[in-house]
C-alpha cells in the first residue's frame, strides 16, 4: 500500500500544471458551452490543448495522447480541475465513444477519426435514447434497412448531449426488425451533416441548449462507419454505458475541487450574532459531509485504478460509483447554495453587458442531471442489490 | 378548537382559485420566461382579476371599506396562488403590506388605491435572520437603494426601510424612482431594485413602531411564502404522480416502480404534516396569540423542507424530460427552491425556534 | 378556524391534571412492563386509572368512560403524557381491540369484556402476524374448524405483542379452508388459559420479552366468541388495523412531550470551546427538526380531529399518519442519543440495586419498532402512493 | 501510488478470519449475552488463538522480538474482527497500547506480555474532543478512577491518565487495581471502571510526550473502531441480504422488493466508499504523514456514517424477526451502534477536519 507518487508521477504533474496555469483562460472567458458562439470558444481552447498533446494523454500517440496510464491521467485531471480548466466540449466523443472505440473501432475508423476527436476538430454527441426508452435503452425503435454499401438510418434520438452543434453522432439502431429488446442492434457513427438529419435543439433548465432531439429520416451511412459487428450492437453499446458510469467519465478532482470552493465560501460566510445556535454551524456539518465524500470519491478512485492497473476489470461497482458521484456533486452544490441563502437564485454579472448563472447555481443545475442520465440512479441502485449483493430480481 | 375552514372561506378560496386557472396558467408563464424585458409579461388584465374579487381589501376593517377579514381567509388564496406560481404580488400586497399599512395607522389615503385603485404593492431591502430582521437598504446621498424587492416591476407601491436616522419605514411609489432589474434563475419573480427618496409622504413610522411594524412585515412574508411553498408542492406532486402513470419504460408505466412511489409518497407526506402549520400560524397571526412567531417559524421550516423535497423527487421522477425548458416543471420548481430560501430558510427558522424556546426555558422556574 | 380550547375543555384538562399529578408514579417506580413483575405492577395502576373514570375517557360510561368526544381523549393523552404516565399495558386492548368491538361485537360480547379490558382486569394481546404472514396479512395460515357450539383453532401467531403474559388474545383464523387470500378468514376472541394455548415469549432487543409465539392446538373457542360474521374476518381486522395506524394509537403528546425533553436535553449539553464548528449546533439542527416534526404532529391530529368529529373518515390518510409518527419517534431519539455521544449504551441505575435502560434508550428501542409493525413503512409508502396519489399497482 | 493490500497482507488477514471464525462464532456472543456476570465469557482459548497469530506483536519492531509491521496489516485484521463482533481487546491492545508503549520508547520489560505473556490491553478515561482528546481519570486520593474502558475485563493491561500534577500516562495493571462493571447495551462490550494507583512503575510518559502520546492514542482508536465498523457493515448487509433473499411475503422473496433492495443497495454504497478512506488513513499513520489527522477524521466520520445507515437498514429490512434477541442481528447492531458514537461520532470528527482545514487555509498565502 502506497499513496504517494513517484518522482515522474510529480514531474508528469509539474509539466501539467504549468501548462495550464499559462493557457487556461480565466474564469467566464469561454462563453456558455450551450450557446453556438461558447461552443467555438470551446473548440478553440481543445485545439490548444490537442496542440500542447494533454487534450488525450492516455490516448496512443498516433492519435494526439501521450500513451500514460491511468495515474498520470487522475494526475492530469486533478491539475486540469485544480487550474480551473472550462467543461470540456468534447467530452462525448473522448470520454464515451473513445474507449468503445479503442475496444472494436477497425484501424480504418481509428485513423479518421480519433485524431479529429481529440483536436476537437469533430465534436461528438451521443444518440442513446429515444422518447419511449430512456432509461430502458433496450426498447430502442429507430432502425437501419440495408441499402447498397450501407444503410438508411431512420427515427428519432433525444437528450443527445451537445447534439445541437456537434458533427458527428454516435448510436445504435435496429439492423433486424423482427428481433427484441437487446437483440438485432448495431452501432453506428453517424455524420450530422448527411441528408435527412434534422437537429430540433432542446433548451434545458436555464434556456441554454445543451441537448437536442435528432430526427433520422432515410440517412445514409456507409458500412465503413458500423462500430462492431451487425447485430453486436448492445454489446459494443454496454462498453461506453460501462465508461459512462465508470471511473473514467468523472475525475474526483471535479469534486474535490468544488468541495475545497465550498469550504471556502463556508469560512467566507459571515457568522450570524445574537442567538445561541449559529446557523453556520448547523451548514457547516452539511458542508463538511459533502467535502466528505469527495474526499472518500478521491480515494475510492485511487483503489480502483490500481485494480484497474493491475488487470481488473471494474464491473457492477460502476454503478456504486455512478451513484456515489452523482449524488456528491448535487450535495456539494446544494450546500453552497444553502450558504448562499435568498441571494442564490440571482444571477451575477459576465462581464460582457449581460448576466450568467453563478457558478455554484450552474453547477447545481448541471449535477442535478447526474442522478438521472447514464440510467438513473434507481437503476444503478437495482444493479448494487442484484450483482453485488446477489438480491433476486423482481 | 375546530380546526378547519369554514364554507364561506372554502368559497372564497375556489372563487380564487377559478379565476388563477383562466388567468394564470404556465402557458403565460412560459411566456413570461421567454419575454423577461423589465416589464414583460405584466398582465394588467390578470391582476384586475384578483383586484375585483377584493383580495387587497381583505385584510382592510369594513368601516374602512374593505372586507374586514384576515389571514384566515388569505392563507389558503395564497397557497392556490403558489399552486400556479402566479407571477404578481398577490401575497405581497394582501398578506404583507395591506396589514402592515392597517396596524400602522395610515390613514384612508394610504389605503385608498388597495380599495379600489388597482393597487400592487410589494416590500424589499430586509432579509430574514434568526436574531430579527436585517436591514438591507443602503443609504444614497438623500435616496435610499433597495434591493431583493420581489415582483418589483408589477408593483406601485414598495414597502421599505430608511435607516438614516433610526429604522424608519416607508411607503415609496415605485414609479417616483428609479427601478433596476435583477435577473433572478426565476424569470418570473421580477426581482428589482429601487432608488427612491424618503419623504414626509412615504413615512408610515418610526422608532420602536417602525422596528415592530418591521418584525411582523418579515414575519408575514415567511408566512405567506410558506403558503405557497404548500401550493407549489401539491402542484409538482400532482404533475408528477400524472406524468409517472403514464410515462412507461421497460413495458409499464414509471409509477408502478417501487422506488417511484416512495419519492412521491415521502414528498406527499411531507406536505401532509406542513400543511396544518401554515393555516396554524395564520390562526395565531391572525388573534394575535403569543405563539404567532413560533408558530411561523415553525410553518416556514416545514413548507421550505417539503418544498425542497418535492421538488427534488419531483425532477427525478420525470427523468430527462423534467430538466427542460419546455416542461411545465421548470415554472413550479424554480420559485419552490426560491421561496425555500426567502424570509429564512428551514434551518434559520430552526435556528429561530430553539431561541424562542431557550428564552421561555429560562423565564420559566426550573 | 379555531384552535383555542372551551371553558369545558380547560376544566377537563384541570381535572385530568390534578389527578395525574397526584396518582402518576415516579419515573422508574413500576417494573418494566415486560417482566412478569412489571406487568402486574402495570395493571395495578390501569385499576387506579379505572377507579378514578381516566382509563377509557371516550367509552360509554357503562365501562367506565366518560363518553367524551376525540377533543377531551387529546387533551387527556397531553396530560398523561405530561405527567410522565407510565406506558399502558392494555394499549392493544383499549386502542386495537376496543374500536372493532364498539363496531362489530354484539352487546353480550360487550359487557363480557369491555369493562374488565378497561379496568385492566383483562389485557388483550393481538394474534395477526404468523412467521409466513408479517406484512402480508392475507397470507394467513392458522385455520379454525366448525365443532359443536364452537371452532377448534390451529396453528401459530407471532409477534404477540403483550403474549408472554396476557389473559386473552384476539386476532384471526382461516375457516374456509379453499378460499384464498382474504376471503374465508374469521375474527376470534380467545381465552389464553384455554387448554392447546402454548406461549413461547421472544425476548426483544434489550433482552425482555414485549412478545410471544403463541401455538394453537384445537383451541376450543365458543360460537359466541366470533367477532363479526364467519368468513369477515379480513373486513373486521382492517377496522383495527385503520385504528392501530390511524390517530387513536399515537397521541401527539408522546411525541411532543419527548421533543420538549429533548430541547432541554439540547440546552443542557455543554457547549465544547476551542474550534469554530460548535457540534452543539450542528445537532441542534437536528434536534429542532425533531422538535418541529413532533408539533406538526400535534397540529395535524387536531386537523384530523376535526374533519372525525364532523363525521368525516380516515382512509388511506391513516398510512401518512403512520409513517410520520414512526418516523418522528425515531428521529426524536436518536437526536437524543446523539447529544448523549458515547454514553449513550451506558445502562442507567434503576433504583433497585440494579441497572436498566436510560429513558432515551428505552425509547430508541421502541421506537425502532414502529417503522416496522402496523404494516411496515415500506407497505404504507405503496398505500400513500396508490391511493392517495393515484400511482399505478405494480 | 498502489493503493491496495499486498499477497502478505492478505494471507494474515485471512489467517485471522479463519480463526475468528472457529473461535468467535454467533453462538460465542449470544452466550456471553446470556451469561454477563463480570468475568462471564472470557475465553482464555479464544484470546490465546489470536495472540499466538502474533498480532499484539505486530507493532514490535524486530529487533524486540515483534513483527516489525504497522497498521496496514493491522488494520484489515481489525475489520475482520468487527465483521464478527469479536469481544476481546484486539485493537484496543494490538492497534492502541502496544503501539504507544513502542512510541514511549518503553523497554522489553513493558513490551514483554504481549510477545510472549498472552497480553491484553485496552484504555479508558479518556474521551475524543474535535480540540483533543479530553481527560476522564478522576483523582480518588492517592488513586485514580478510570472509567469508559472497553473489554476492561478481558484484558491484563490499561493505557490511562493520571493528571494529578500534569497529564502523565501510566500503564497498569487491571488486576492490581479494583475493577467494577460497567453495563453497556451491548454486553459484550465488557465495559468496566479501574481504581488504580499511580507509581513510578506504571508511568509511561509525562509532559509534552505524554500529551502527543495521548493524542495519538485517540487517534487510534478513532481509526481502529472505524476499521471494526467496516466489517460490522459488512456483515450487517451481508446477513441482510441472505435473509431478504429466502424469507417471502406477498408469495415472492422480500429482496425482489425495489423497496428493499434501494435500502440495501444504499448502504453497500455508503460501505465501499468509506473502506477506502480508512485504509488510507492506515496508511498515513503508519507512514507518518502530515496529513494522518485529517485521514484518521475522514474515516471514522464515513464509517460511522456507513454503520448507521447499515443498522438502520438491516432492522427494517429484516422486519420483526431482526427486533428479537435470539435472531443474530442485534449482536453487530448494537455493537456497530456504540463504536459509531465511541471516539468522536460522524459528526465530531466532521468538526474536527473543518478546524483542521481552517487552521491550514490561515497558514497558506491567500
Amino acid at each position: 500500500m502506497d499513496l504517494t507518487f513517484t518522482p515522474e508521477h510529480d514531474a508528469f504533474r509539474m509539466e501539467a500544471r504549468a501548462w495550464l496555469e499559462a493557457n487556461v483562460p480565466p474564469p467566464g472567458a469561454l462563453r456558455s458551452l450551450d450557446t453556438a458562439e461558447g461552443f467555438d470558444d470551446h473548440r478553440v481552447f481543445e485545439r490548444q490543448l490537442f496542440d500542447a498533446r494533454w487534450s488525450v494523454v492516455s490516448w496512443p500517440k498516433a492519435y494526439g495522447g501521450r500513451e500514460v496510464g491511468i495515474m498520470e491521467w487522475l494526475i492530469f485531471e486533478e491539475e486540469y480541475y485544480r487550474a480551473g480548466g472550462p467543461r470540456r466540449v468534447s467530452q462525448n466523443g473522448i470520454f464515451l465513444l473513445a474507449p468503445t472505440m479503442f475496444e472494436y473501432a477497425t484501424d480504418a475508423q481509428l485513423e479518421r477519426y480519433m485524431a479529429k476527436m481529440a483536436s476537437g476538430e469533430e465534436i461528438w454527441c451521443q444518440g442513446w435514447s429515444e422518447p419511449d426508452a430512456g432509461s430502458d435503452l433496450a426498447g430502442i425503435r429507430s432502425k437501419a434497412t440495408k441499402t447498397d454499401g450501407g444503410w438508411l438510418l431512420s427515427g428519432q434520438k433525444t437528450w443527445c448531449s451537445r447534439g445541437a452543434f456537434a458533427h458527428r453522432c454516435f448510436g445504435i439502431f435496429r439492423t433486424d426488425p423482427s428481433a427484441e429488446r437487446h437483440r438485432g442492434l448495431t452501432y453506428f457513427l453517424i455524420p450530422m451533416d448527411a441528408p435527412g438529419v434534422t437537429v430540433r435543439p432542446i433548451a434545458q433548465l436555464d434556456g441554454e441548449t445543451g441537448f437536442a432531439e435528432v430526427f433520422f429520416d432515410e440517412v445514409f451511412v456507409p458500412d465503413e462507419d458500423v462500430l462492431g459487428t451487425i447485430g453486436d450492437g448492445w454489446k459494443v453499446a454496454m462498453a461506453t454505458a460501462g465508461s459512462e458510469r465508470g471511473i473514467s467519465l468523472r475525475s474526483p478532482a471535479r469534486y474535490t475541487e468544488a468541495a475545497d470552493k465550498l469550504v471556502d465560501l463556508l469560512l467566507a460566510t459571515p457568522v450570524d450574532e445574537g442567538h445561541h445556535l449559529d446557523p453556520r454551524s448547523a451548514i457547516a456539518d452539511e458542508v463538511m459531509k459533502a467535502y466528505a465524500d469527495a474526499q472518500a470519491y478521491k480515494l475510492h478512485t485511487y483503489m480502483t485504478a490500481t485494480k484497474v492497473r493491475e488487470g481488473h476489470t471494474v464491473g457492477a461497482e460502476a454503478s456504486a460509483t455512478k451513484i456515489f458521484w452523482s449524488e456528491t456533486d448535487v450535495a456539494i452544490h446544494r450546500a453552497a447554495l444553502r450558504l448562499l441563502g435568498e441571494s442564490a437564485e440571482l444571477e451575477v454579472d459576465d462581464g460582457r453587458g449581460g448576466t450568467d448563472l453563478s457558478e455554484w447555481l450552474d453547477g447545481y443545475l448541471f449535477a442535478l442531471s447526474g442522478p438521472i442520465y447514464a440510467g438513473t440512479n434507481e437503476i444503478q441502485r437495482n444493479v448494487v442489490a442484484e450483482r453485488m449483493l446477489g438480491l433476486p430480481r423482481a | 378548537m375546530r380546526f378547519s375552514f369554514t364554507e364561506e372561506q372554502l368559497v372564497l378560496r375556489d372563487t380564487v382559485t377559478a379565476v388563477l386557472a383562466d388567468w394564470c396558467t404556465p402557458g403565460d408563464l412560459h411566456e413570461l420566461y421567454a419575454n423577461d424585458a423589465p416589464d414583460a409579461g405584466r398582465s394588467h388584465p390578470r391582476w384586475n382579476a384578483l383586484f375585483n374579487l377584493g383580495i387587497t381589501a381583505l385584510h382592510i376593517p369594513e368601516v374602512d371599506g374593505g372586507l374586514g377579514l384576515d389571514d384566515r381567509e388569505l392563507i389558503a388564496i395564497s397557497e392556490a396562488a403558489g399552486r400556479v406560481a402566479l407571477p404578481e404580488p398577490l401575497s405581497e400586497t394582501a398578506g404583507v403590506v395591506v396589514p402592515i399599512l392597517v396596524a400602522s395607522g395610515a390613514g384612508h389615503h394610504a389605503l385608498e388605491p388597495f380599495l379600489d385603485g388597482g393597487g400592487a404593492a410589494t416590500l424589499g431591502g430586509v432579509t430574514f435572520t434568526p436574531s430579527g430582521p436585517r436591514i438591507a437598504s443602503v443609504a444614497d446621498g438623500h435616496r435610499v437603494r433597495t434591493s431583493g424587492i420581489t415582483q418589483a416591476t408589477a408593483s406601485h407601491h414598495l414597502l421599505a426601510v430608511s435607516s438614516a436616522s433610526g429604522p424608519e419605514l416607508h411607503l415609496a411609489v415605485t414609479a417616483d424612482g428609479d427601478l433596476t432589474r435583477t435577473t433572478s434563475l426565476d424569470r418570473t419573480r421580477r426581482l428589482g431594485t429601487l432608488t427612491w427618496t424618503p419623504t414626509d409622504a412615504t413615512r408610515l413610522a418610526t422608532g420602536p413602531l417602525a422596528a415592530t411594524l418591521l418584525d411582523q412585515a418579515v414575519n408575514r412574508a415567511a408566512l405567506y411564502s410558506a403558503a405557497e411553498l404548500l401550493g407549489l408542492c401539491d402542484a409538482m406532486i400532482t404533475l408528477t404522480a400524472v406524468y409517472v402513470s403514464e410515462r412507461k419504460q421497460f413495458g409499464v408505466p414509471v409509477g408502478s416502480f417501487q422506488a417511484v412511489k416512495h419519492h412521491l409518497a415521502g414528498a406527499r407526506v411531507k406536505l401532509e404534516f406542513a400543511r396544518p402549520a401554515v393555516y396554524a400560524a395564520a390562526w395565531s397571526l391572525a388573534t394575535e396569540h403569543p405563539s404567532a412567531t413560533h408558530d411561523i417559524s415553525l410553518a416556514k421550516s416545514l413548507a421550505s423542507d417539503a418544498a425542497d423535497e418535492a421538488a427534488r423527487v419531483s425532477l427525478q421522477c420525470h427523468g430527462a424530460i423534467g430538466y427542460t425548458f419546455e416542461h411545465d416543471l421548470h415554472l413550479l420548481m424554480k420559485r419552490a427552491w426560491a421561496l425555500s430560501a426567502a424570509w429564512g430558510d428551514a434551518r434559520s427558522h430552526r435556528a429561530r425556534l430553539l431561541n424562542l424556546l431557550q428564552a421561555e426555558r429560562s423565564v420559566l422556574p426550573s
